[in-house]
């Protein structure tokens, strides 16, 4: 099948890519100011002591010995242990990911299914008062910054009007639900547990809303501007000449030819919700992967810098691959 | 048949949006847009006369959170700071920083861009997976440890949030260049005995950094909310200095206790910038798409 | 307060409620306190899963019940003695003390844990120096329930470093789970917390929230009020406060200053206040230039506005303090200190040093916004002295290296010390090399002194070796002493029975809250 | 009553462009009517108003009565209905008018379920019918085909079969036969006059060509300006044209008889609003006062014969019979000049397009030898894609062949695209000026060649500081023969220099190429698709067909006894191919073998070299046989 090699092709082509993120990382972690060590050590430790947690993490060898048992570990799937916990970089990122997995998928769908039906109304009525309104609205969103759009919210939803759960963890506890992916709301849709299902979902209402004003506007004017393209196209005047009724125009010449640019967009859209999560998380509570990111930068914990950072990057690749498979299979001209 | 005949007047055709107006509502984005940065550049040049305290000069009576009113218009935050004054100075830093980094992602970008797209081959493919390998870095984690890296001045924050937007430029560009470098002006140039760096500079250049003309004003508000998120994360301009996001994440925790001023003011500005950034590029944007119509 | 306290304490199960939910700022970044890193919440939690051996007791001041640092009870321990020469610690186990996996707690845990804080070459191991044990060797099993430290020398400390030293892992579940290469089980340990202290951990979802079961396997006196307690991280101080006002939360150990100044009149709300042994200090690094100079130390010293500090930063909730040893340490001197805010005397001293203008770098803690006001404040009234100051925010790696690079001319600091000894403060930050001398501070006549105290432990002469101490440190000025601001934690009015940790650590066992 | 009667139709759109003025004609139905004239004349605008798709800001007044009702006063229901059923339009530029998202198929079947109500499965098979009616092979596979999957041809029939999908009383094609080769103009044109005939609808075929459409049309509206010019029975309006306009309009194409081309000065006004003279009077030699003072209105000249015209013209004989007879109007300098050796020699060049990812590419020249003298004129003809813009950036080095070799003197290019010629950004000057910067001619030096160049080209100086963009399209060919002539290369080479320019733009064109090309100071290489644009002033002429040279000769000697059957079909004397081009058939043997009536096994088996055949060479080893057979 086309799409099969093509998606070979794109994987192999990620190959040096990720090579040249894990390489960067690498050495950028230990070219930063900071040593990881001092921050484990007692105020009691020597020189003796820390040569010892030095050579404990293998920090003693030399670099490229180090970056070599650090390449060999990502074939096993072993990121390393963190300095910080001592425990495996693997399994603390696989509890970390699925919250903001949960928070940034489920942003970016609903982002995409906002610009969709209000970017293709917004063309269709283009340039009166509603599309005008809509568009700046979505520009204010987006003119925020997510922390403290987050933190009014809060004061709205949680403090004034009590309509939500408070920012502090992401599912009630008393719910008992079981972790399987770390995606609470999914893992209660898993194990079919109702009650953690609504809380999860509850709690998301927030971080969600919040990310998603974020991130809706570009969408939003790529979906108009297509739109408004394909109304005023050729095509689409020729349908409409021949006088196809309203809805075969909009679903059949109208809808699939709007959308063709949109993943693209989403994809690079959801690059940088994984990278803003980290404010929206830090508001919410949301205990995630920004934040353990962000902790192993500022503790320079080497293993988790080195994984946060090649697992953002996989995404992003791999979330532009999607978008590409996308694409072309809502636009045939696309060679794959 | 000479004799005119006045029919019924027809406006408009029923399919097809009003085309004509696209191009209005794109002047109004583009005049407010710059109205409100033309104002706040005023606002932030003309700081000295528009405040009498110093950005970081601490009321000697010791004020700290004094609401507004009286000597403070906006009243002072926790430092016992005036924050009306802040609030202008804190302009300084942010439209300067998000301008000079944006400035420079974009030269950097073009030259990689054109580079890239001109030459295509192995060039093109390394040059493409570095800035891939860029792009695929998460945004904050870059940023940040460029700051760390460099130390976290106004110059060094420029150039991290440059970095971090130069592989977008880029992309932009090579994908324009590789369009433009086909077209059959490039041709008619190169047979009159163009040099590349002529052809480059004088032909393929200025046709190839349209799109960049419209998205950079729109990065310059992206940049305004990156500063604001590193200040955020503690790794912005270090403090006394003023900075519209180093102050609203200050003064975050004042809101919640009802002391609106210490950080509603700075949000309200950077918003409106932002704001005015994005008007900007959208009514650019649109005016390009009618000129591309 | 203390009479609330007695009567919760005294009521019927019922009226108590059997969760308590406590907000920290952060997760713990380990549960293994020997081999990797710790912070201030991990160590509070430590308190509270280890089996300690021994803890401090509790003695009311003020009205306000806190931890006794100078009365060192046994808890998990039945008894914790010295030998008559004060060089061998015997240590005698309490029967019936259980681990989660049902494991009685035995003699050979007691060596098994700290064998392995030995080899683990990092907390423990380094505090154990100051009393003299290195080897793991000093420590020798007498029976199933009895434990021998033999010290290289008596020291005063002990008591004081066993304290915070003496806890306990169930080593038989520990051996289960070592390997050859990794014979301390440290990867077990990371992932699972210890057991056997007042509380068992009963769930724990990284990053996000701990809940913490009374061990019922606690024989021994002052067992855990509550039955459940669950602690969750909320990092944005302005949240905690909102959920602490929404009754969400009954006790927020993150919230901010500001945050705490009006929460003393929120409805629900109650914040409780002591004096506590923090410590907020500048140190100056006596061989950087220009604090290698006296005078010039003298000057910041002069032109640091203390007043304005405690008004300003700590919402006037400060003790002014006189002196490098803490308030409440034994031992302390007024004249331990003796400069005030006055500018022109810093000018007189900057003189004095040959200078008109000297600028430095002033480090702070990123993200600390107590460090970062107080840094904002000096700042200013420095100038004014002639003293130019660049602040400069470190994240934690960068401030931990260039403390271990002893490079940093100016920092604040604060804190408090483990041990509430002038010995231990010495040890850690006064004396050439020791680890938190960050001031690079050396003076033969201190070094003296120090020897001295080892094998001083009358506790009057120990007094007139720490006079000295305090004279020669007014006269050195190694660091800007500013003042010790007291503990304040917000909690619901339902919350009872706290006991304020001078250590900073909260000992959640006496912790009630009614329903 | 007629199907379709317009009646003094004006539109005004944003009321700055009058696109129509007092337009009135009638279509009725069974019958094929002609809409002619010049690009921006108004002709897709009349299409438009017909379906009532003016653009937005457009004001119409008048009539435009559809079965007795106007459509411009229609409400949007009947509209709807009116769109498809009533009046089907066939747009311009087909492959564009796709919806590129949407099957081929699917588009023709929304056509069916709206307008003919029929249900899926007879929509699919009644698809499946039409696409084989308008002559698409492999109709079942092409049901599925994305319009991007389709060639220009293809995508016209296409275009056609959804129009003709809505059933329609009156089919409107704009422009159908731009851009394609004569053997598919024919075809297609034949569709449109089977749709009158058979199927009883009305027809207004429009199409800037007056020449290629007459022979399907009854009758001929010819367009100027907005306004009707001269409206007749075909016939008529061809052999004796009596607007001047339409005369104009017939001469200044060339075509295979070797017709001379007449030039008509100027070019056809932008109005801003209705005129109130004749739009045509300054171009015109008749013109007289009364021209310049007021607009003539359309008067009789015969049954059902009218003409815009206060002077119009009797003498009408066919300018088409005409030709042979008449002798050439620019001067074609006679003798040869001084044999300087030649200016190019290619020697069995290859020229390969590497596809993007590895893996083949494309052979656009396989092994094409040609040497062009000092002072010479060949032209270059074949279809689209055989490779003559290749073989033109093969001689000026822009492409560098994977085989062969390419001595070439100092060449100079000018572009099929007079505007996209041009760098966007820089001024005129800067662009006749850019090989004289290469040669490091300074700056004053530069401008007085630029402007002396120019003056060459019948252009007024002003022109100088203009941009690309502020050029009418024949300026900005002028600006481009200009640019190739300033450093006085040693050979020009013409690639389609025409083909995108308006009809009588077009002539004049011709004419200053042809003043260029005399002058045999250079030699200069014509490439054109439109043999009959070649054989105006070539000597020599190359015919290229998939890459390869099939035949080669004296002007004279190819288009009078053309010896390939290609030349011969290209020609249409008496030979018609197969079939479409198709990429594949140049793998081995004659490339033409698929399409050629006469191919025979060793046709297929075998690579046919050029042979000399009287004056001329032919690739193809059956000319002996075949010269007789027709
Ligand atoms: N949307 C529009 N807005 C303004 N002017 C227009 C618009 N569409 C067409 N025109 C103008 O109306 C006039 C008639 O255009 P029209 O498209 O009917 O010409 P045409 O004869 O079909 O030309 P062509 O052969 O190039 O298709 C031209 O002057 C054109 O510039
Ligand atoms: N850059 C290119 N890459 C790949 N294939 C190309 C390229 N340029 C041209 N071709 C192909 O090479 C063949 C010859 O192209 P060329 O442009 O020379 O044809 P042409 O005779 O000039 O056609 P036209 O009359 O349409 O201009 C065509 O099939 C075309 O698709
Ligand atoms: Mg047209
Ligand atoms: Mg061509």
């Amino acid at each position: 099948m086309r799409i099969l090699r093509f998606v070979v092709r794109r994987l192999l082509q990620l190959i040096p890519v990720l090579l040249g993120v894990v390489v960067v990382t690498f050495l950028l972690v230990r070219v930063l100011p900071g040593d990881p060590i001092r921050t484990i050590l007692g105020p009691n430790a020597t020189a003796a002591d820390e040569a010892a947690a030095r050579a404990r993490f293998g920090l003693d060898k030399p670099l490229w010995q180090q970056f070599l048992d650090y390449l060999g570990g990502l074939f096993t799937g072993d990121l390393g242990t963190s300095i910080q916990s001592g425990q495996s970089v693997t399994g603390e990122l696989a509890l970390r990911l699925g919250p903001t997995m949960e928070l940034v998928v489920l942003a970016v769908a609903i982002a995409v299914v906002i610009a969709t039906v209000v970017g293709l109304w917004s063309a269709r009525h283009a340039n009166r008062a509603g599309d005008h309104s809509i568009r700046v609205l979505a520009l204010i969103g987006n003119s925020m910054p997510e922390f403290w759009l987050g933190l009014v919210l809060i004061l709205v939803g949680y403090a004034g009007l009590g309509w939500f759960p408070a920012p502090s963890g992401r599912v009630d506890p008393d719910t008992d639900l079981t972790p399987i992916t770390g995606a609470d709301a999914l893992d209660a849709l898993l194990t079919g547990n109702m009650p953690a299902l609504t809380s999860a979902l509850w709690h998301l209402v927030l971080p969600v809303l919040t990310l998603v004003v974020a991130i809706v506007a570009p969408l939003l004017r790529s979906v108009r501007a297509s739109a408004l393209e394909v109304l005023r196209s050729e095509p689409y005047a020729a349908a409409a000449a021949h006088g196809l009724p309203g809805k075969l125009l909009r679903r059949g010449y109208l809808v699939r030819a709007a959308l063709v640019r949109l993943p693209s967009l989403a994809a690079l859209v959801f690059g940088f919700a994984i990278g803003s999560t980290v404010l929206i998380e830090y508001v919410y509570s949301w205990q995630g992967f920004g934040q353990w990111a962000l902790r192993g930068l500022l503790y320079r914990d080497f293993p988790v810098v080195q994984a946060s950072v090649l697992v953002v990057a996989l995404c992003y690749v791999v979330v532009f691959l999607i978008a590409d498979v996308v694409h072309a299979m809502l636009d045939p001209r696309v060679r794959i | 048949m000479t004799v005119m005949r006045i029919g019924r007047r027809r406006r408009g055709a029923p399919a097809g949006p009003a085309a004509d107006r696209d191009g209005r509502f794109g002047t109004v984005l583009v005049a407010t847009g710059a109205g409100i940065l033309a104002v706040v550049a005023l606002a932030v040049l003309f700081a000295p006369l528009l405040s009498s305290w110093g950005p970081n000069e601490i009321d000697p009576d010791g004020s700290t959170l004094a609401a507004p009113g009286g000597a403070h218009l906006f009243g002072t935050d926790v430092n016992g700071m005036d924050v009306w004054s802040r609030l202008l100075y804190a302009g300084r830093v942010d439209l300067g920083i998000a301008v000079a980094a944006v400035a420079a992602a974009v030269v950097l970008g073009s030259i990689l861009g054109v580079v890239a797209g001109y030459f295509g081959g192995w060039l093109d493919d390394a040059l493409m997976r570095l800035t891939d390998i860029f792009q695929a870095f998460p945004t904050f984690i870059l940023a940040l440890a460029v700051a760390a890296l460099l130390g976290s001045g106004p110059v060094n924050l420029a150039v991290a949030i440059a970095l971090v937007n130069a592989p977008a430029y880029a992309r932009l560009v090579r994908a324009e260049v590789r369009t433009v470098r086909d077209l059959t002006f490039v041709d008619a140039a190169r047979t009159s005995g163009a040099s590349t760096i002529g052809l480059l500079w004088r032909h393929v250049l200025p046709n190839s950094i349209t799109p960049v003309r419209v998205i950079a004003p729109l990065n310059c508000g992206w940049a305004m909310l990156t500063l604001a998120g590193l200040s955020f994360l503690g790794l912005g301009i270090p403090v006394p200095d003023a900075e519209w996001g180093a102050m609203i994440s200050l003064g975050t925790g004042d809101v919640v206790a009802g002391r609106w001023w210490t950080s509603v003011p700075p949000g309200i500005a950077l918003l409106v910038c932002v704001l005015g950034f994005s008007l900007l590029g959208e009514g650019l944007q649109e005016r390009a798409d009618r000129v591309r119509r | 307060s203390g009479s609330k306290d007695s009567t919760s304490s005294s009521a019927s199960g019922g009226a108590k409620s059997s969760t308590l939910k406590i907000a920290v700022s952060s997760y713990i970044s380990s549960w293994d306190q020997d081999f990797v890193g710790f912070d201030l919440t991990a160590l509070m939690l430590y308190k509270n899963v280890f089996p300690y051996m021994i803890d401090y007791g509790v003695k009311t001041v003020g009205g306000s019940r806190i931890l006794d640092t100078e009365t060192i009870m046994p808890t998990f321990a039945e008894s914790f003695e010295p030998d008559a020469a004060q060089k061998v610690w015997t240590l005698k186990l309490r029967k019936g003390v259980k681990f989660a996996s049902g494991n009685e707690m035995k003699a050979a845990d007691v060596k098994w844990s700290k064998d392995r804080a030995f080899a683990a070459q990092a907390n423990v191991a380094g505090i154990y120096r100051t009393i003299g044990l290195t080897k793991p060797e000093q420590v020798v099993v007498v029976d199933d329930y009895t434990v021998e430290f033999h010290q290289e020398f008596p020291s005063a400390l002990t008591r004081q470093i066993q304290a915070i030293s003496l806890y306990v892992f169930d080593s038989v579940e520990a051996k289960k789970h070592a390997t050859d290469a990794d014979p301390w089980a440290k990867e077990w340990f990371a992932k699972n917390p210890p057991t056997g202290g007042y509380f068992n951990v009963t769930k724990a979802t990284q990053g996000q929230e701990i809940e913490l079961t009374a061990n019922d396997g606690y024989p021994g006196p002052e067992p855990a009020k509550t039955k459940t307690i669950r602690i969750s991280v909320v990092p944005a101080a302005a949240n905690q406060r909102l959920q602490l006002q929404a009754g969400d939360i009954d006790i927020a150990l993150g919230a901010s200053p500001r945050d705490i100044k009006d929460l003393k009149s929120a409805a629900g709300v109650e914040v409780l206040s002591s004096a506590s042994n923090k410590q907020v200090a500048i140190q100056m690094s006596t061989t950087t230039a220009p604090f290698d100079d006296v005078n010039v130390r003298k000057a910041l010293a002069y032109a640091t506005p203390y007043e304005q500090i405690i008004r300003n930063v700590y919402g006037g909730d400060a003790r002014p303090a006189k002196s490098v040893v803490p308030l409440d340490m034994p031992g302390y001197s007024e004249k331990g200190y003796p400069y005030t805010y006055d500018i022109d005397k810093a000018k007189a001293a900057l003189a004095a040093a040959g200078k008109t203008s000297i600028s430095s770098e002033l480090v702070f803690e990123t993200d600390n916004e107590e460090q970062q006001q107080l840094a904002v404040l000096v700042q200013s009234e420095a100038r004014k002295a002639g003293i130019e100051l660049k602040l400069t925010p470190l994240d934690p790696a960068t401030l931990a290296d260039r403390r271990g690079k002893k490079n940093i001319p100016l920092q604040i600091t604060s804190g408090q010390l483990w041990v509430n000894d002038v010995e231990y403060m010495l040890a850690t930050s006064f004396v050439k090399g020791a680890n938190l001398n960050y001031a690079n501070y050396s003076n033969p006549r201190i070094e003296q002194i120090y020897q001295q105290s080892h094998s001083t432990v009358d506790p009057a002469a120990r007094n007139q070796l720490w006079a000295q101490v305090q004279d020669i440190m007014a006269e050195d000025v190694p660091w800007v002493v500013i003042c010790q601001p007291n503990f304040n934690l917000p909690v619901r009015k339902s919350v009872s029975g706290w006991v304020q940790p001078m250590d900073g650590l909260a000992r959640l066992r006496f912790v009630s809250a009614s329903a | 009553m007629s199907l379709l009667s317009i009646e003094d139709l004006s539109v005004v759109i944003g009321g700055r462009v009058a696109a129509l003025s007092n337009v009135s004609f009638t279509v009725d139905t069974g019958e094929v009517v002609g809409l002619v004239g010049e690009s921006g004349g108004g002709k897709s605008m009349v299409g438009r108003a017909v379906v009532g798709m003016l653009p937005t800001g457009s004001v119409a007044t008048g009539r435009v009565d559809f079965d007795g009702v106007d459509v411009l006063s229609m409400s949007a229901e009947r509209l709807a209905q009116h769109r498809g059923h009533g009046a089907a339009l066939c747009f311009q530029n087909p492959r564009g008018a796709l919806s590129p998202t949407r099957t081929a198929g699917r588009q023709l079947v929304d056509r069916l379920t709206t307008h003919q109500r029929m249900d899926d499965e007879r929509a699919d098979e009644t698809a499946l019918e039409l696409f084989e009616a308008v002559g698409i092979r492999s109709a079942r596979r092409r049901l599925g085909a994305y319009p991007h999957e389709l060639s220009g041809g293809m995508a016209q029939r296409v275009m056609i079969s959804l129009a003709t999908g809505c059933a329609p009383r009156l089919l409107i094609a704009d422009e159908p036969t731009t851009g394609l080769d004569v053997t598919l103009t024919t075809e297609i044109l034949r569709q449109f006059r089977h749709a009158a005939d058979n199927d009883g609808r009305g027809v207004l075929l429009v199409s800037h060509d007056i020449n290629a459409i007459a022979d399907v049309c009854d009758r001929i509206v010819v367009l100027y300006a907005g306004t009707v010019a001269e409206t007749g029975p075909a016939r008529r309006v061809l052999t004796a044209p009596a607007h001047p306009y339409t005369r104009a309009l017939l001469r200044s194409v060339p075509d295979l008889g070797g017709r001379p081309v007449v030039v008509t000065p100027g070019a056809m006004p932008l109005l801003r609003e209705a005129p109130d003279a004749c739009p045509f009077a300054p171009r015109c030699a008749h013109a007289e006062d009364d021209c310049r003072a007021s607009r003539p209105a359309l008067t009789t000249q015969g049954r059902s014969w009218t003409a815009a015209c206060f002077h119009p013209l009797r003498d009408g004989v066919d300018a088409r019979q005409e030709a042979d007879v008449t002798l050439r109007v620019t001067t074609r300098r006679p003798g040869k000049a001084p044999a300087a050796g030649p200016v190019l020699v290619v020697d069995d060049a290859h020229v390969v397009y590497k596809s993007r990812f590895g893996r083949g590419g494309h052979h656009a020249l396989r092994g094409v030898s040609l040497t062009v003298d000092a002072g010479e004129r060949v032209g270059v003809v074949g279809e689209s894609g055989c490779g003559k813009s290749t073989l033109a950036r093969l001689i000026v080095g822009l492409a560098k062949p994977t085989g062969g070799t390419v001595k070439a003197a100092r060449s100079a290019l000018v572009f099929q695209d007079p505007i996209g010629s041009l760098s966007p950004r820089r001024t005129i000057e800067d662009a006749i000026g850019e090989p004289l910067r290469a040669l490091g001619v300074p700056a004053a030096e530069r401008a007085r060649r630029a402007a002396a160049v120019l003056d060459r080209m019948k252009l007024d100086r002003s022109i100088l500081g203009r941009r690309p963009h502020e050029l009418s399209g024949g300026q900005a060919q002028r600006v481009g023969i200009a640019r190739a002539l300033v450093a006085e290369p040693d050979l020009i080479v013409f690639d389609e220099p025409t083909s995108a320019l308006d009809v009588t733009v077009q002539a004049q064109i011709l004419a200053v190429i042809d003043e260029v090309a005399a002058d045999r100071s250079h030699g200069s290489v014509f490439i054109s698709h439109d043999l009959a644009t070649v054989r105006g002033f070539a000597d020599r002429v190359v015919v290229l067909y998939l890459g390869r040279i099939v035949e080669e000769g004296p002007v004279g000697e190819v288009f009078a006894d053309p010896r390939h059957p290609y030349t011969r079909a290209l020609l249409s004397r008496g030979v018609t191919l197969v079939r479409d081009l198709e990429e594949a058939d140049a793998t081995s043997g004659c490339a033409l073998a698929a399409r050629c009536p006469f191919a025979t096994d060793r046709c297929r088996a075998e690579d046919q070299q050029l042979q000399q055949y009287g004056e001329s060479r032919a690739a193809c080893w059956r000319v002996p046989e075949i010269g007789e057979s027709v």
